[in-house]
């Protein structure tokens, strides 16, 4: 009998423990960061998709289409074309396609690009109603940036 | 003021009021909700989000109609009027303040506990009419807890009548006029018990409005939307509103019982048109307040186990709420000038 | 009453389908329920919705083209994945690890095992029907993503590790991030603790609820934090000692009852012992390299068989290697500790109610794309 | 239940549609329903940090006949294909779906010649509406989705565009 009076007493006192930490947070400030109004700095690390890193001087891609990353890719999804130019050493890539809908951001092609050509960018917030959106031309999209 | 006029201007006040309250009371829980959560809650939609049950409104009735297959069609149709008309109809006895009620009925109480045992029954036929075996559980389930929790709530109403003298709503308020010391909970003189009643009062009626801990008609993670599963669009709407509408009615029970329904907490009283806001204002204060402690419960507590709910009703509430009435009687019978 | 009661099977029943999408199976794990009103008669798990071939892609491609699989099999604790892979990989081909890097796995394994523990115990509670604890958690939980995103690039499906080593090196940012983290941490858990561990409705929800004997967790193979909760001390990071383990101190905790409650309070105290295992980490993480000086080119083990097991968050996860010697593996064996533990489910519910099944099935800790994989 | 056939209306009411557009679009209840590793992203974006309740559409249902947005959040195999389906027949109109992450888009990385379990895209049975791509998606990549879907269902779009560096 004393047992049920006290699992009684010390039963409601834990309820009513939880109304005051519920309670507490009530009254305390929200931790919501408002998306569209504002939004985070992404870390230096951040893997968004690929793209490709320009020369400083002439904005060209610095990538010469060795083909590395097209091959270390684990789900293939980088397709890399280059050609042979007269007075530029290596080759200049012609083409450049990421289908993004079939990457999964392993850094794969970041890690075996022996020449700094490919970095992630920060792009986090893709959405759109057309799936061929996430099949990057990455040559566009460099120059539309510069 | 005429009667009939009288009965259709509170029909229509009755009707916007039950409306307008479970819309913007769901407003309350998703705000109040987001807060204890430490978020924002609603808030694009109009300022405050305070345009979201209208969008939420017109996005139910706007959603197909459809009776999925296998369904009763006349059980599944109206089920959901069965929750939200005897709802509506309880409203007609609460007293608002002193004046603003319609119907001073001297079996008030009695008529609020006979309209709210037929929600129950909506709730049942819906689950039964659904087909669906999640709502079917759900549906056994409400029944059983919705019989067990009625008897200490019936119990300690009988206390407060006992009390009182009287079944009449109003009465019961004036009784308690005052200082707030004269409201029910604070007379330990009349009772011994009060506060424990109050308690086993608001559990119970948290308990029959199927409100968290207690909400085994929709238990969420356990049968899927429980009795509503099989419920689109408006129809859903409609439970809800149903569900809101017997908070309301609850809340305001216990108010009315215990905290002094619209007497304000100081001795001071006006006549005329100010004394009916004097009087609403007091009562929706304490009124909202009581709706807020259950929305924050709600948002505390896992939800109860079904036996524990049974165990709680049968060996806690109903043994505690009889010794409670035993005990009142004595005091009366011993001390019948207080 | 716990529960439990003796049933006659011959009287009427139903067929309950518990899933593929149902709240409480935390992804589309589908249970068969034979049910006589609301006790269960009979429990039958169906696999297989989400099998995503992890195996078969092991054997189609290169070593390293494996790697991002690993994340996504168990998304909650991605980084032991990559580190149990990565482990047995480095011990069929002989790769040495710089002591550096093991100390950086160590440590971005531990924070994912909190992460993951803290996911779990919000769910865990969702599922009992209380929602506020789920947000509680994840705030927390958010506080180790940003850690981990400032590392590995991403927040749940990492791949981070490599052969020989870490993609990245830690900075002092991350280091005093992680301190920061633990401190806040500490403080949290006695929040939890009342809020939660000590309510009554939740202590009456699990007290007894789902007992799981020591000998019934042996018979299936159960691991991790089920095991310990029926009492058997066992774990991989202890009793088969991997990386840098054995220079760091810390308590298994294990718990003699096996109902829902022990195996909660495992997971509870995990995270107090995984946040002990970071900071003696960061106290001794030496100075040094993250990758091996000769770099690793092309991965081609000898011939042969070969497993490592690592603890994972919810139990011993176990990769066996069979190499012919070629640069992709030739049989790729995966044994994940859910698929085990969920095996017990149907012996272990017979006769329960359906609320207490389904609370037996949170503290499992499923996660069905590892069981199906 | 796959043979509704959804009636067009008989008379259009410009004005109305309007109004009921944006009800609609303020309040996307989405379905309480993970696959793989992009519903705990869902789940994070419910959550504190991100709250999904700004916009009125964290009321996660979890029957289908509630709820208007279906995320399919994760690799849909083919065994699961057929209860997606279900699941999509069993909402009621007006309804979307939005493909959360590479393996709802198209299989993502599980997509290699030869591969016998996985169905290569939500597209491949289901009208989608809204593609997020990611592996998986930030939570915010979420959010943008719902805010594109209210573009997409009312026409217009009322909240500012976040440019990514």
């Amino acid at each position: 009998m004393s047992g049920y009076f006290k699992e009684l007493i010390s039963g409601t006192k834990s309820l009513f423990i939880g109304l005051g930490i519920t309670g507490k947070y009530f009254f305390e400030p929200v931790v919501t960061l408002q998306y569209p109004h504002e939004h985070l700095e992404m870390t230096p690390r951040y893997r968004g998709h690929i793209e490709l890193i320009p020369n400083e001087e002439t904005g060209e891609p610095k990538c010469i289409a060795c083909g590395m990353c097209q091959k270390g890719c684990p789900s293939g999804c980088i397709e890399v074309k280059g050609e042979k130019r007269e007075g530029v050493k290596g080759k200049v890539v012609t083409k450049y396609i990421l289908n993004f809908t079939t990457c999964s951001l392993c850094g794969q092609c970041v890690e075996s690009c022996k020449f700094g050509a490919l970095r992630f960018s920060k792009e986090y917030n893709l959405a759109s109603p057309r799936k061929e959106d996430f099949i990057f031309d990455l040559i566009e999209k460099l120059k539309e940036k510069s | 003021m005429p009667e009939w006029l009288r009965v259709i201007l509170f029909i229509i006040f009755v009707l916007s009021f039950a409306g307008l309250n479970a819309a913007y009371l769901v407003w309350c829980e998703r705000k109040g909700a987001g807060h204890i959560q430490r978020r924002i809650g609603p808030k694009e939609v109009g300022p405050f989000g305070l345009l979201q049950p209208l969008a939420d409104g017109a996005k139910l009735m706007s959603k197909q109609l459809f009776l999925p297959k296998g369904v009763d069609p006349i059980l599944f149709m109206v089920a959901p009027l069965m929750v939200m008309v005897p709802a509506i109809m309880s409203f007609c006895v609460i007293p608002f303040s002193e004046t603003f009620v319609a119907r001073e009925i001297n079996l008030g109480l009695l008529m609020i506990f006979a309209f709210a045992s037929v929600n129950v029954l909506g709730l049942l036929l819906g689950s039964w009419g659904s087909a669906n075996k999640y709502a079917l559980i759900a549906g056994a389930r409400c029944v059983s807890q919705n019989v067990a929790y009625e008897i200490p709530m019936l119990i300690t109403t009988i206390t407060m009548v006992m009390v009182t003298n009287t079944m009449n709503l109003n009465e019961i308020v004036r009784s308690q006029a005052g200082w707030f010391i004269h409201w029910h909970i604070f007379r330990l003189d009349m009772s011994l018990l009060m506060p424990v009643s109050f308690l086993i009062f608001f559990v119970c009626s948290l308990a029959e409005t199927n409100r968290a801990p207690f909400d085994m008609a929709e238990a969420e993670s356990e049968l899927i939307a429980g009795a509503y599963t099989e419920y689109p669009g408006m129809g859903f709407g409609v439970f809800f509103m149903g569900e809101y509408a017997n908070i309301v009615i609850g809340c305001a029970l216990t108010a009315i019982l215990f905290l002094g329904g619209w007497q304000a907490p100081i001795p001071l009283n006006f006549g005329g048109f100010l004394g009916v806001l004097w009087g609403m204002s007091w009562f929706f204060l304490k009124l909202y307040a009581l709706i807020f402690t259950v929305i924050w419960i709600r948002w505390t507590y896992p939800r109860t186990q079904f036996y524990e709910l049974l165990n709680l009703s049968w060996k806690v509430l109903i043994p505690i709420s009889l010794f409670n009435l035993i005990l009142t009687a004595l005091q009366i019978k011993i001390f019948p000038w207080l | 009453m716990n529960g439990t009661l003796q049933q006659d099977v011959n009287q009427e029943t139903f067929t309950l389908n518990l899933g593929p999408q149902h709240p409480a199976t935390h992804g589309v794990l589908r249970v068969k329920l034979v049910m006589d009103g609301e006790y269960i008669v009979e429990a039958e798990p169906v696999l297989g919705y989400i099998h995503r071939m992890h195996e078969k892609m092991g054997e189609n491609r290169t070593w390293a083209k494996f790697l991002p699989n690993c994340g996504r099999m168990d998304y909650l604790s991605a980084l032991s994945y990559n580190h149990g892979y990565v482990a047995a990989v480095e011990r069929a081909a002989k790769i040495e690890v710089p002591e550096r890097a093991e100390y950086i796995r160590v440590i971005t394994v531990e924070l994912n095992r909190i992460s993951s523990h803290l996911l779990w115990f919000g769910a865990f509670v969702l599922d009992l029907g209380g929602f506020t604890p789920l947000l509680y958690a994840f705030d927390d939980r958010e506080f180790i993503l940003d850690l981990l995103e400032s590392v590995t690039g991403s927040r749940l499906t990492y791949c981070y590790f490599r052969f020989g080593g870490v993609y990245n090196d830690i900075d002092d940012a991350f280091i005093a991030g992680t301190r920061e983290f633990i401190k806040k941490q500490r403080k949290r858990m006695p929040m939890y603790d009342a809020l939660v561990t000590k309510n009554i409705i939740l202590i009456k929800r699990l007290k007894e609820i789902g007992p799981i004997s020591k000998d019934m967790a042996r018979r299936y193979g159960a691991t991790g934090p089920v095991a310990r909760g029926s009492g058997i001390n066992y774990d991989v990071r202890k009793h088969e000692p991997y990386s840098v383990y054995p220079e760091l101190d810390f308590d298994i905790p294990v718990y003699e009852e096996g109902d829902s409650m022990a195996r909660y309070m495992v997971r509870m105290d995990e995270i107090e012992q995984s946040m002990r295992i970071i900071e003696q980490a960061l106290d001794k993480l030496p100075e040094g390299e993250i990758k091996p000086k000769k770099a690793v080119k092309m991965v081609k083990p000898e011939k042969g068989d070969y497993y490592h097991a690592v603890e994972a968050a919810r139990g011993s996860f176990g990769v066996r290697l069979v190499s012919d010697g070629k640069n992709q593996a030739y049989r790729l064996k995966l044994r994940s500790p859910t698929y085990s533990n969920l095996s017990l489910y149907g012996e272990a519910t017979k006769g329960m109610l359906l609320p207490d099944a389904l609370a037996l099935m949170g503290s499992l800790d499923l996660v069905i794309p590892e069981i199906d994989r | 239940m796959g043979k509704e056939v959804v009636q067009p209306p008989i008379i259009h009411f410009d004005t109305l549609d309007k109004i009921l557009g944006l009800g609609r679009a303020n309040s996307l209840w989405p379905m309480t329903f993970g696959l793989a590793c992009c519903a705990i992203e869902m789940m994070a974006t419910g959550a504190a940090r991100f709250d999904l309740a700004r916009f009125g559409a964290e009321v996660f249902r979890p029957s289908p006949r509630q709820c208007d947005v279906m995320i399919v959040a994760g690799t849909i195999s083919k065994k699961m294909e057929p209860a997606v389906k279900t699941l999509y027949d069993q909402m009621p109109e007006p309804k979307w779906v939005i493909a959360m992450g590479n393996c709802a888009i198209s299989g993502g990385p599980f997509v290699f010649e030869g591969q016998y379990g996985i169905v290569e895209g939500a597209d491949k049975f289901l009208p989608v509406d809204i593609y997020i791509p990611g592996c998986p998606p930030r939570p915010e990549a979420l959010i943008e989705g719902i805010l594109e879907l209210e573009e997409k269902v009312t026409g217009h779009r009322r909240w500012p565009r976040v440019e990514a560096k």
